[in-house]
């Protein structure tokens, strides 16, 4: 079983990587408006280099956690940014939680949502509410913990982390940001969805239609 | 918007190789490393290493600096992101003289995250680091929260202190100290006219309105503190010179240095007319100006506007200030002839 | 266009406050007439003096090219404007050190006929005056209306050379002789995206379709030679040196220098994309490239555009460019320091 | 009678200031068309030093020669430029065609644009159909002989050498330029007015209505 997880997660990053190349332009605009501009482009030569660096892993011989860790690289190497830190971290500590196991069972898949999103809030010292990614990835995680505890089916499992990405995304048009670059904007970022947390919704719903 | 590109996806391995060969006699890549760049002349046993860098899009700036008596190494990323940790880990050790290495770079989020990382790996190489963020641009956060403001292209006073420090042999900590009391002693303030556009996107990041200016805008192309009409070229000197004479605490006597930055696509004729007016304002307080640069220091691709940067001098930053250096664009008594027809 | 601007009708005044402010350790008017500036450290008794000039509007050029080891004097007109023979008459009577005066400025109506009226005063007034025009734009008029051609940024090679030539004391033949070889071997070609526009109008001097560029576009928002769609910077160089390589007779194993420059508004991060390719092209002619200059060194207002010049050197003109040379915007092997820090 | 006669070259002076100042945007945009576009305001520049240098003269005791070499003077040291050795030239041509004369009857004035056609002609060596004043000036010295020889009325004189002027103007649409910046042009200039000729028809005009 082993191989199928990995190959389901090396699918579920290039699904990653098509979404964002979709909306590259699109992120790049949110981010125009209260940042640089650039995390579209930033996110697609980061996915585009993960893909990359997962063509080259023998998945038949591959565990999930090399998956996430040979992301985590290639991700890093290839982006550097806010999000390269940041995602660096998320997948790493996915790799750690997944050490071991060969299944992405409910469990495991809880259990990567909460790594990444500590990993993310770790590197980035972000709180919730600062107006960042972790606006998503934590509320993600905490919808896949609760619907693990409910005994909830596969289907509502994602259904229910979808929709708690997406409210999270949403909501950051009501926050004034206090991280990253759109914290100088202050009152002047209302209003405006926070780039990296729209495209964290958009990587959970490439999760949820793949896992 | 029109501009000389290739694949735009080759932007910056292209100017790369186009930067990398232009300037040839003062730097060179680490190792087969193009996004970290060592100078020729600059590391050397003993010496506290200097390791600057941040995103590209800036030109000149990062890897104008770096030379003899200035920085000794640069870690480049993409377009307005922080390299990743591993071509600044590669720098360091590149910088490294058994004395320790210094990092300066902006207080940008990414840049911190990836900085610090390195400097962590560096650390685990026996590399001793320390760091000096840039906090130049005071109206991107209010006074009391300074560590909280974003450097702009009032690093090029911070790195030149700071490679002036390392060049005289200072202690790391005694390069580190110095540096942040220049970091203190600078102010900045920015303005644009006009936003910048991405070789990606060939669209302004944002617009400004026909009559519009965004004051405090930032070298990335993120917007500034408040939109305003535009005014005459005194009025926004004054503006911008008022915000700096609240913070600066200069008496009559006292001396600075100034730096009239292009964001870009601002020509030399209108940082001439900014120039004037700031000498003005600072003339009628009694401040002498001890050195001046006017033109592309720092710039955000090809943003329309400019900026203002005031380095409070004392009798230790005057010094370091004039010490030698010779980088691919600044020459400060020149420290040696080396044969090399270069600007 | 927005601009940084008081009255429009002051532009060159103010600019020129500025200008005198920021270069004041390189030069000084002349008496009281600001459109004559003298270099501090220029003229000296038995040398020959350069006289270099034009309109403003071209900032660095021509003001940037005074000093030590380069032009001892400049005269400067209004935007795009050729200087009236008054102020230039007093830049060849302070240049003067009693072995004559070179004058060297670009090929252009305006010019050309103040600059005579000036030579016949100066020489009226017992100072023998020889003049080279320069005309490197190679776009400008067919091979065998070579003088009829106008100069651009290769000026800045020929200014470089005759500095030089005026510096080493040659006489005033010599300097000529060898000014005018330098500008035989200068070979520029310009390309502009948007044209420029006025600082009293505000507007582009004229329109460039969305989808096209001007082709040997002058350094005065003068239309080019044809309007083409725009293509890749790679596709542009070639364009442009393959104008070049038509003229110029270099054997593999020459050497020449290399001149990128901005017309204004474009960046150096597009500048070093297309050295890349100029390196590239002439890499493959086995002709090395002996020193390179990328930056804004001869601009024309705000317009996005950028020339490649090349100067075909021999062994004369390779010691001449390498001569010792310290002005606003140029050192080379750094003549003397001098305890002031400028850039 | 002398005071009159300056008086009258001043206030033409005025008058040509006047109508500069009026088309100044006009005459730039020609010049951007096929020279540097600034051709409007050099024009400004250069007569508003004439009316400045002219208000500084005692126009009781001036000559209508010392008016023509003041306003030569003054043109010249504000604008430099193609039209500053022109202009300056074709006045002081003028003032020496003037010397000694203290009224400006008709052939004073024929004597007057014959001196400034031909010092233009001699500054800048163009020929006729080069695309410049000069194809302004000439027909309208030639019409201005003419009209004299044909012992017209002052009316007729002036309304002839307009006309000449305006036609001259005209049909340097149909010129290719071979002298000046828009030499460079070649081909390209064809079917642009050149702005020199449309400057000088405007002149021509406001010496008609002056003297
Ligand atoms: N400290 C942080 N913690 C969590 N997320 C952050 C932090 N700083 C920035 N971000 C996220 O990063 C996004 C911006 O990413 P990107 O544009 O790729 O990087 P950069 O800001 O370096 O240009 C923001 O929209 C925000 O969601
Ligand atoms: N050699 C010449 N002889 C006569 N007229 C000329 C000559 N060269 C240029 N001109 C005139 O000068 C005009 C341009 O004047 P202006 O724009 O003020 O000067 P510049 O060309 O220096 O910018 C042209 O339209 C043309 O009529
Ligand atoms: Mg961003
Ligand atoms: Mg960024
Ligand atoms: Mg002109
Ligand atoms: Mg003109």
């Amino acid at each position: 079983m082993s191989e199928t997880a990995a190959r389901a997660l090396a699918q579920m990053f290039e699904r990653m990587s098509g979404v964002i190349e979709t909306e590259k332009d699109h992120l790049s605009e949110l981010d125009g408006a209260i940042g640089d501009g650039d995390h579209g482009i930033t996110m697609s030569i980061g996915f585009k280099a993960v893909t990359a660096a997962l063509a080259a892993l023998d998945l038949d011989s591959a565990s999930p956690s090399d998956v996430m860790s040979t992301a985590a690289g290639g991700f890093l190497d290839a982006v550097g940014a806010s999000t390269g830190p940041l995602y660096a971290t998320g997948f790493r500590r996915a790799a750690q939680a997944l050490a071991g196991r060969g299944h992405l069972d409910l469990a495991a898949c809880r259990d990567m949502l909460a790594a990444m999103s500590e990993g993310i809030r770790d590197r980035g010292k972000a709180q919730r509410g600062d107006k960042t990614m972790l606006d998503v990835w934590m509320p993600a995680a905490e919808a896949a913990a609760t619907a693990v505890a409910n005994g909830r089916s596969k289907p509502e499992f994602w259904k229910a982390v979808e929709i708690a990405a997406e409210n999270g995304a949403a909501a950051t048009a009501t926050m004034v940001a206090t991280k990253g670059r759109a914290a100088r904007l202050r009152e002047r970022s209302l209003g405006h969805t926070d780039p990296g947390a729209a495209s964290a919704a958009m990587l959970i719903k490439a999760m949820a239609a793949m896992l | 918007v029109k501009k000389f590109l290739n694949n735009p996806n080759d932007v910056v391995e292209e100017m790369l190789d186009g930067l990398i060969a232009s300037h040839r006699s003062y730097l060179q890549p680490v190792g087969t490393s193009r996004r970290a760049l060592v100078a020729r002349n600059g590391p050397r046993p003993g010496k506290v290493g200097l390791v600057i860098g941040g995103g590209t899009g800036h030109e000149p700036c990062f890897v104008g600096y770096v030379g003899k008596g200035l920085a000794d190494a640069v870690a480049l990323g993409n377009i307005f992101s922080s390299p990743p940790p591993d071509p600044i880990v590669k720098c360091a050790v590149a910088a490294s003289g058994g004395a320790g290495v210094l990092f300066v770079y902006g207080n940008y989020a990414g840049d911190v995250m990836n900085f610090e990382m390195a400097a962590e790996l560096a650390e685990e190489q026996g590399i001793p680091i320390r760091t000096v963020l840039t906090t130049d641009d005071i109206v991107s956060s209010p006074v009391e929260d300074r560590e909280g403001r974003r450097g702009v292209a009032g690093n090029f006073f911070v790195f030149k202190v700071a490679g002036a420090a390392c060049d005289l042999g200072m202690t790391l900590g005694e390069c580190e100290t110095v540096t942040r009391k220049a970091n203190d002693r600078t102010y900045t303030v920015g303005v644009a006219l006009e936003s910048c556009s991405m070789p990606q996107t060939r669209r302004h990041n944002f617009e400004i309105g026909p009559d519009d200016m965004e004051l405090g805008m930032g070298i990335h192309g993120e917007p500034g503190v408040s939109r305003e009409r535009v005014r005459t070229a005194d009025e926004i000197v004054d503006t911008i010179m008022d915000n700096i004479f609240k913070e600066m605490k200069a008496e009559p006597g006292d001396r600075v240095a100034v730096l009239v930055n292009s964001f870009g696509a601002t020509p030399l004729m209108e940082l001439y007319i900014l120039y004037r007016r700031v000498e003005q304002r600072l003339a009628a307080k009694n401040i002498e100006i001890e050195a001046n640069w006017v033109g592309h220091y720092c710039t955000s691709l090809d943003m329309v506007g400019a900026s203002i940067s005031i380095l409070h001098l004392d009798r230790q930053l005057t010094e370091l200030l004039h010490h030698p250096c010779r980088t691919a664009i600044l020459t400060i008594n020149a420290p040696e002839a080396d044969g090399a027809a270069k600007s």
